[in-house]
Parts: structure tokens; sequence; C-alpha cells
């Protein structure tokens, strides 16, 4: 038997692993306990990493670049950013409130802005650019691409909103929702194949930690949990018999 | 029998989360229950092909772009194109752009090192630099201009210092860009913001999700190929198995021709990928017989 | 006639940019390589401009009915009949997406139907400047129906950052409360499954509306009504009803109209291309700048 | 002053949303980098002092909870422990002999401990759940309930199929028989006649596997019959155009709902 931080981190983690696993069983305490565990270290987590990694460097390492090393030079403009953050804090004052709305203001205009060109210039003109046919290549694949050609256009006729879909826009659409309904199914099954990707990856973890190395962590565990779990159902339907009564 | 097979049309779903569960476990505890052969899908010999293609002393990058969640999928990429790069003598230059990266990189490069099928060392066969905050900014920015993001490498060295930093100034300077990724940034941000515009060669490896969102660039020839989630993996690590063991018996110059030659951990994990893929099949071929009853039935 | 002479006055600026942006009058006043973009920007913000005054003029438009907005209200009704709540998740990314942008103003019109029908409504956040913005949204419109009695600060709050622990937490309040009505309308990454399974699970109505292609199909499995991809953009103006908005929506559908015949020129030209009539490089007219500015 | 406090921020919006724009237009350097690089970077910052309401928001809402001994209290107090000690070896504990900030990601900090035993197998086994969940909405939801459905139940199962080794294992006459129940599911209420329609189905499928064995399919399988040619076909054509499709619908919504944002014609998100 070890005991270091290690070995004990191991028997946490797979504490935490079969907790979440229970909850295919159904809403239980082990898996209410991890829940909430889970939301209040990654709010900690990220709150940390966001405050280091973001604001630090990138706000005081530019606005005072003597006390804060992140390798940037100082920049008069980043005052603007603290301005807006603490407008932003003042939400706290009911009085001042609204100067939080500049903030919001400021960032849904700047993504707007940001994301017009963004998406027109990828999701539109390359897209565009791509549709081109070359009639060198092999019959087949000429096909192919027209095909491609045809469920595009037709699939954006589907999308027309200010036309009703009757008639020849009917059924063009119609054929675009095929199109479209091929796609999903084909993003489905790359799903199901990531999602048990990582299902083989987490179970390899929990195979890894049952040897003597980690004082059979996973397999004390899960027979602990199991029968807590069997006791707890039990007692859960005495309690709703004795309601019922 | 009609019953039963109504009954199984509302089947409660914890059994099916069991024989999920139990599809997957057993293979893993005996790989040698089922075996099965590994096909070969298209993007993934192209990869192969592109990165073959490449000559000793190139310069590849590789964005790594994932995390801990993700890892099963994405890291046994990332080892077999490490081994097939440093077999073919290629430097390698790493760049991470998620926060958890640097760990997946390290754990990689380690990976390799602890095989001791090569004599790497830092600074001269590769480079690791960390994390920079930004996503697709950092991206242009190393399109534009490295040394403008970069100015040490993981471990504080100054790039100046690094011999194997010579004359790399931007992306155009590298012969090659691979990247691993998980969500954004990732594949699609190299191809917009790098290597469209500059006009270099990339190459993702990804998860299966993403799949779809990328193959139109892989259609287009933005992407090289595309290695696809945990399948793409144990293809890719197969074909780069055999090259290895090939070239050991060449008498290859940079792989230790005395250190066995392991096969990598995606391909043992493609027996229990197969086996639970097939039983989701089966449910839904059950669960459509029920359907097709229970609709007779009213 | 005037009101001609109205609408086409909006042309005029777009136009005068087009000129300027032609002559470069300045020395490199514009960033050389951009044109094709620029031009489309333009040319779509003035068709959209276009329609826009139109229905501002009084133009009657027609708009197909969209089924996942009709059963909204619906939706909030029968959460309202059952005594539960409805439950509101605005997705997991940030605001500088319009995704997000697009889940909280549709949040927006939901709070007047739950204002209007007093049910109650629940707003889990997972990035705390959305929980700002949603709060901004929901208690005008609470503001709006003449019930701000009804609206409190504990209806929108924050869950946590993390995409997984977001998903847990909300799994847990809809296992815990049971909502009738779930509405999911923002940006969704691999979560999305694990919500609308849930949601399926304790027989809520779920209305489900993403722009991110990928989730679209778990939402279409699990969901009773989807919003896929454009609809999604869209429903914040079909809500509003307002002919503004409403013009926009033409005006897009025919940038829509416009993307397809430039599809088609693309494909024509590489025909010709091909039987030697003409050697244009496409790919020329697409080549974007984006650092040269920058050195 | 009320109306100067509305307007103010639509102001800001409408004016924020023209120069992030014109940073991809104008050649003026400091511009173009605002648009490149500070544009995001402000957008950080602000998120990061938003961070702070965030977790006031926690505290208070777990407190309440607690203090009110609301429905399932006790688990609460989990995490408040959970936020509380991350935030303590966030910013207060180091234990390893890095600066605090760098000790994040340093793995003999406290906190890198935090994150390896605690929060990444809690997220990994959240994220390992969907595979339970995918099964499950498939059971349900693939079912052949019209046209529509058929296909994203045949696209999606030959995908699962033809991206593991055992897609390349499924012999020749498999896919023909499901080639021809499939022509035949369609076609299915156009006959009306059983009998005929259970004979011609049966007469095809004999007549393809005769015409496979004469031709020597097993040998030399035709493209059209391996699951894995099919699947990389489907993923190179049909969902190529539908994923162009949805790409160029997505842009144009985003595109207009911009428009009408950058000119203020949205606004609500103000809460105007």
């Amino acid at each position: 038997m070890v005991f270091n931080f290690e070995i004990i981190g191991i028997w946490f983690l797979v504490l935490m692993t079969l907790s979440i696993l229970s909850y295919l069983y159904g809403d239980n305490p082990f898996y209410k306990a991890s829940e909430h565990i889970f939301v209040g270290v990654s709010a900690g987590y990220i709150f940390a990493l966001t405050w280091w990694d973001q604001v630090w460097p990138n706000l005081f390492g530019r606005l005072f670049p003597n006390y804060v090393q992140a390798g940037f030079d100082f920049n008069i403009i980043y005052v603007i950013p603290l301005i807006l953050g603490i407008f932003m804090l003042l939400r706290l004052i009911p009085s001042l409130s609204w100067l939080a709305r500049i903030s919001i203001g400021y960032i849904v205009g700047m993504a707007a802005g940001l994301k017009i060109y963004v998406f027109i210039n990828s999701n539109i003109l390359m897209q565009i650019q791509n549709s081109a046919i070359d009639f060198s290549k092999s019959g087949f694949e000429i096909f192919n691409h027209i095909l491609i050609l045809v469920g595009v256009i037709s699939g954006l006729v589907y999308f027309f909103f200010s036309k009703e879909h009757k008639g020849v826009i009917g059924r063009v659409s119609k054929i675009g929702i095929y199109f479209l309904m091929i796609k999903f199914g084909a993003s489905f099954g790359f799903a199901v194949m990531g999602r048990i990707s990582l299902l083989i990856g987490r179970f390899e973890d929990l195979i890894n930690y049952s040897i003597e190395d980690y004082n059979y962590a996973t397999p004390v565990i899960f027979t602990f949990m199991i029968i807590s779990l069997l006791i707890w159902s039990l007692k859960q339907k005495d309690n709703t018999e004795d309601y019922k009564g | 029998m009609k019953n039963y097979i109504l009954k199984l049309g509302n089947l409660d779903r914890r059994i099916i989360f069991l024989l999920i569960g139990l599809s997957v476990l057993i293979p893993l505890i005996n790989p040698n229950l089922v075996d099965l052969p590994l096909g070969q899908d298209r993007n993934t010999k192209i990869v192969y092909d592109s990165i073959s293609e490449l000559n000793d002393g190139d310069r590849v990058l590789i964005s790594f772009a994932y995390g801990a969640s993700t890892k099963p999928e994405v890291h046994p990429m990332a080892v077999g194109l490490l081994n097939h790069l440093f077999t073919k003598g290629i430097k390698v230059y790493i760049v991470s752009l998620w926060p958890e990266s640097p760990i997946m990189a390290e754990q990689a490069i380690s990976a390799i090192k602890e095989s001791q099928l090569f004599d790497i060392k830092d600074g001269i066969d590769f480079v690791m630099f960390d994390y920079k905050v930004g996503g697709f900014v950092v991206i242009k920015g190393i399109a534009d201009n490295f040394r403008d993001i970069y100015q040490q490498d993981k471990n504080g060295i100054s790039i100046n210092d690094l011999p194997i930093m010579e004359g790399i100034y931007d992306v155009k300077d590298f012969d090659f860009v691979f990247d691993f990724s998980a969500g954004v940034p990732g594949n699609a941000e190299w191809v917009q913001y790098a290597c469209d515009p500059k006009n270099v060669p990339l190459s993702s490896g990804c998860t299966s999700i993403m799949v779809t969102d990328a193959i139109p660039y892989v259609e287009s020839g933005q992407l090289k190929g595309i290695l696809a989630g945990m399948p793409g993996a144990a293809e890719y690590e197969k074909m780069v198995y055999d090259f290895m063991v090939k070239e050991q018996n060449n008498n290859n110059k940079y792989i230790n021709l005395e250190k066995d030659i392991v096969k990598g951990k995606a391909y043992a994990r493609m027996s229990a990928q197969s086996i639970a893929h097939l039983l989701m099949v089966l449910f839904i071929i059950i669960g459509n017989i029920a359907y097709y009853f229970s609709r007779k039935e009213n | 006639m005037v009101s001609k002479f109205k609408i086409d006055q909006i042309f005029i600026l777009p136009f005068l940019l087009l000129v300027f942006y032609a002559f470069n009058f300045l020395h490199n006043f514009f960033v050389l390589g951009n044109e094709l973009s620029f031009f489309t920007i333009l040319f779509s913000c003035a068709i959209i401009e276009f329609f826009i005054r139109k229905a501002k003029n009084g133009d009657d438009i027609y708009m197909r009915p969209i089924s996942a907005m009709q059963a909204m209200e619906e939706a909030v009704g029968r959460a309202t009949e059952m005594g539960n709540s409805v439950l509101y998740v605005p997705g997991i990314s940030g605001l500088d997406e319009i995704d997000t942008i697009s889940g909280v103003i549709i949040l927006g019109h939901i709070a007047g139907m739950t204002a209007e029908y007093e049910a109650d409504l629940h707003v889990p956040c997972c990035v705390p400047i959305v929980m700002e913005a949603a709060r901004e949204s929901c208690k005008e419109s609470y503001l709006k129906k003449g019930r701000p009695d009804l609206y409190n600060d504990s209806m929108v709050h924050y869950v946590t950052d993390d995409q997984f622990a977001y998903a847990a937490g909300v799994n847990g309040i809809m296992l815990r409360e049971k909502p009738a009505a779930v509405f999911y309308q923002g940006k969704f990454y691999a979560e999305s499954l694990l919500l609308a399974e849930t949601g399926s699970s304790i027989g809520a109505i779920q209305i489900a509306g993403t722009g991110s292609s990928s989730q679209i199909p778990f939402f279409v499995t699990a969901c009773d009504y989807v919003l896929i991809g454009e609809e999604f953009y869209a429903a914040s103006a079909y809500l509003s009803g307002s002919p503004e908005m409403i013009g926009s929506i033409k005006g897009q559908d025919y940038v829509k109209l416009f993307c397809m015949i430039f599809i088609l020129f693309v494909v024509i030209v590489s025909i010709f291309n091909y039987l030697n009539f003409l050697s244009i490089d496409i790919s020329n007219i697409f080549k974007i700048n984006i650092m040269d500015g920058l050195k | 002053m009320n109306f100067f406090k509305r307007q103010l921020a639509i102001v800001v919006m409408s004016t924020m949303g023209f120069i992030a724009l014109s940073g991809y237009f104008i050649n003026w350097t400091t511009l173009r980098n605002f648009t490149d690089k500070d544009a995001t970077n402000f957008y950080m910052i602000i998120a990061g002092f938003a961070a702070f309401l965030g977790c006031l928001n926690l505290l208070q809402l777990h407190l309440q909870k607690i203090a009110y001994k609301k429905e399932n209290w006790q688990y609460s107090i989990f995490t408040l422990i959970g936020f509380i000690i991350m935030i303590i070896f966030g910013f207060i504990y180091n234990g390893s002999e890095v600066d605090m900030g760098p000790h994040l990601k340093d793995d003999k900090s406290a906190f890198y401990w935090m994150y390896n035993y605690i929060y990444l197998p809690l997220a990994s086994t959240m994220f390992a759940l969907l595979a339970f969940f995918v099964a499950s909405a498939s059971y349900r939801a693939f079912r052949i309930r019209n046209f529509e459905a058929t296909l994203l139940l045949i696209s999606g199962v030959l995908l699962m199929l033809g991206r593991v080794p055992i897609g390349a294992l499924i012999p020749w006459w498999v896919v023909t028989i499901m080639f021809t129940s499939i022509f035949f599911a369609i076609i299915a209420s156009k006959i009306l006649n059983r009998k005929v329609f259970f004979l011609s189905y049966v007469f095809s499928n004999i007549l393809f596997i005769i015409l496979g064995l004469l031709l020597d399919w097993s040998l030399k399988t035709p493209a059209i019959l391996s699951i894995p040619a099919i699947q990389e076909w489907i993923m190179a054509v049909p969902a190529t155009a539908g994923a162009r499709a949805i790409m160029i619908g997505i842009a144009l919504g985003i595109v207009a709902q911009s428009y009408r944002i950058m000119t203020g014609r949205e606004r609500s998100i103000l809460g105007d």
C-alpha cells in the first residue's frame, strides 16, 4: 500500500468518473454531488484562467509593462477596455448600471462588424469559388460535381423565406431537404464514432487504475458505489411507499 | 412474439446503456477476442502520401489545438505523425493554440522519447512553443510574422539562439503545416487565415465530429486529406508502423535499429469501436422492426 | 414618384464608395486585394437596405410560415397551463458570436410571451457577459408588457463557463425542476445532445435553433421543432414582426438569389474555360488579402 | 437624460460595427491592428471583468440556497467548496516553484492537481456520457417515418459502418440485398398487389446474387457494393452539398443580422 498525493488524486479521479457515469442509472446522490462539485470547480478554474491568461497579461501587461512582464509594450489604447470593464462592474450599483449597456453595445457592434467580413469571405465567396467544375476530369467526377451543384442550389432554395414552398420552388426545396438530411445523417454517424472513441478513452483509464499500484482504485470504488446505490434506491422505495400509505 | 417486439420498441434506456458499456468494455479488457483487419480511407491515404513526399531536412509546423477531453481521438494521430516525421529526418516545430495543448504536445514528445527509437534533441530536431492567447489571431500572426508572435521557445531560450529556427520568418518558410484540432481554433482557421492565402500545403487530423464541416475544404484541396477521428488515427498509425518497420530493415539512419517498434494505441481500440458501431446498427434495426409493428397495431 | 426617389437615394452612398474605391483617390487609401469582398459586402448591404426601405414605405411582404416559430407561443402557453416553468438555454458561446446575440434577442421575445402568460422563466447562462445582456433584454420585455413586477434578476443566472459543467448544471435543473417547455437558441457544441436527450426524457416541448451545423442533427432527432441554420438568424426578425425587420429578410433572400446566380456564373466560366472560349483563372478573382497592412 | 442613456449605447454599437468592418479595407495600420488583434483582446478583457459578476452571482445563488434551505441545498455546499478551493489555489496558495500565473500549468502546483484529478475526469466523463446518449437517441430517433427520416438513417448507418474495419467485411451480397430493399421500400406505395410485390422483391434479390456470382464480385467488388466506398462517396458528394448549402445560408443569416445590428435596427439586446 502506497499513499501519496498521486494515489489520492487517482482515487478522486476514479470516484469522480464513476459518479458521473452513475447518471446513466438515473439522478442519484453521487451524480448530484459530482455535478455540483463540477460546477464549482470549473467556475473557479475558468475564473483563474481568464484572469491569469487574459486580463493580467493583455490588460495590465500593456498598461503597466514595467510591473507585468508579458512581452508587450505600453499601449495607451488599452485604457478603453479598462474603462469598459469597469462599466461592466458598475452593474452592481443600480443607479449607474446603465453604463454596462455601453460595454455590451461595444461588444455586440464589434462582433457584427468582424463577423460580416469573415463570413462573407469564408462561407460565401470561398464556397462559391469551390463550386467551379473542372471539366477535364473523368465523367464520374463531373457527375459528382454537378450533383453537388444541384444540392447546393436546391438547399439554398429551401431557405427562401419570402416565397411559399409550392409548385417548382416547393419541389426544388424538397430536393434541398433531402441533401440536408443526408448531411445531418453523416454528421450523426460521425458523432457516434467520436463519442464512442471518447468512451473508449475513459474506460481505458478506469482499466489502467484497477491494478495494485493504485491500491485497486476502480474495483473498490465501483463496489462501494454499487452497494450504496442499492441501499439508496431501496430507501427511496420505502419513502415512496410511506408517502403513498 | 409480437408483444415482445412491441416491448422492445419501448426498451428501458438503461438496458441500452448497459449493452453499449459492455460492448466497449469487453473488447478493451480482452483485445484478442476480436481481431479485425483495418481498411484504408482515401483521405487517410492522401495524408500519408503528402507526408511521404517530404524530404530529409524539410520543416513541418505542427499545431496542437486539442485538450484532454478529446485526447483519445486526436493524440494517437499526433504520436503517429511525429514517428513518421522523425523517421524521415524532418524538423518539427510545435505550436499550441489551446490552453491545454502544451501539455498534450509534451506528452506526445515524451512518448516518442520513451520509445528510444530516435535520437532527437530539443532545439535541433524539434522545438516547442508555449500556448498563446488569441485563437485565429495567433494563426494570422504565424502566417505573417512568426517571430512577432514567438520570441522564445517553451524552455525560455530566445529563438535567435536556436539553430532550428534559422530562416524561419513566416508560414511560407515551412514545407508543410499539420493541424491537430478538436474545435475552434482549428483546421478551418488554418485554411482561412494562413495556408490558403499564403499557399502552404496543409493537412489536418481532427475529431470525427469536425469532419463533416471540414470536408468541403478537403474536396477543394485546401486540406491535403484528413485524419478522421479514431479510425483515421488507427489507419494512419498502421501505415506509419509498416513504413517504420520497412525503414528499420533498410537501415534507416534515423531509427535506432536495436529497439522494437510498438504498434500504436488507436489500433488496439478499433475492435471496441467496431463492436460498438455494430451494436448501434443492431439497435437501429430492432427499433425499426418494433416501430413497424407498433404502426401496424395502430 | 416621390417614393421612388426615396428608394433610389439609398444607392448613392454605396455608389460613391464604389467610385471612390475604384479610383483609390488617396494614395493607397484602401487595402489592395480585397476588392471582391468589399464589393460583395457593399452590394449585400445595399440590397438589404433597399428592401428595408421598401417595407417601411408600406410594401406588403409575404413571409413563409415557419412552424418552429409558431410553436414558440404554444409551448409557453402549455407551460403556463401545466404550471411549470419555461427554460431558455442561450448556448455556450460568448457575446462575440452572432449566434449568441441572436439567441439573446429571441430570448427577449420569449420573455415577452412569458410575461403575458405569467409563466415562470428560467435562463441559466454559461458566460457572465451573456447573463448581463440576457437580463437587460428580459427586464425590458417584462417592462414593455407592463409586468415589471413579475421580473426579478434571479430568473437569469450564471452557472459556469465550462462547456460540460454547464451541461451538467442545466441537466440538473431540468431533472429537478421539470420545465414544460425548453428552448435552445444559440451556439451549441457537443453538449447539445446531452441537453436535448435529457429534455426529451422529462417530456418537455423542445424548440431548438442553432447555426452550429454539426449539432443540428441531434436537435432534429430529439426536439419537437428546430430552426435550421439561416432560419435561426431570421427568427429574431420574424418574431419582431416589424416591417423593417421583415424587409431585411426579403433583402436577404435576394442576396441568396444573387449567390446562386454567382455560383452558376462560376460554373459557366469553367465550362467556357474548358471549351477554350475563355481563359480566366477564377481563383484570381477570389484572392483575399488579410495581413499586408500589418508589417 | 434617459434618452441619452439609451442612445449612447446604440451609437457605440453602430460606430464600433463600422470601425471594426472598415479595418479590413482601409489601409491604416492602427485601424487594421485594431480589427485584427485589439478588438478581440478588448472583448476578452471586458469578458474578464464580467467574470467577476458571474462569480458573485454563483456565490449569491448557492449561499441563498443554503441559507433558505431550498431543495437539494446540501449539494450547494459542494459547489461552494469546489469554487473556493480553486480560487485559493489559483490566487493565494501556489505549491510549486514557478510564479503565480504560470503556476496554473505547472504540474507541481496545487491548482494543477485539482485540474488533473478533479476537473479533468469530470469533464471527460461528461463528454464520454455522450456515447450512451447517442446510442439511445439513435435507437429512438432513427425510425423510417418518412422519406427524409429514411435518408437520415441510411446515411447515418452507412457512415457508422463504413468508417470502421467492420464495414469492409460486409460482403457484396448483403449490400445488394440492402439496395433492393431500399428500392422496394420506396416503390412500396405504388404496387398494391402484395403478392406481386413480394415475389418481385425476392426475384430481383436472387437475380442480383446470381449476377454477382457469375461476375465474381466477391473477388473484385465494384465500388458501389462496398460500404467504405459508398461512405466515402456520401461524404464527398451529397453531404458536401448539404454542408455547403447550410454554410452559405448561415453566412447570409449572419450578414443580415450583423447589418441590422450595425445600423442600430436590432437593438433589443440593449434593452430597447
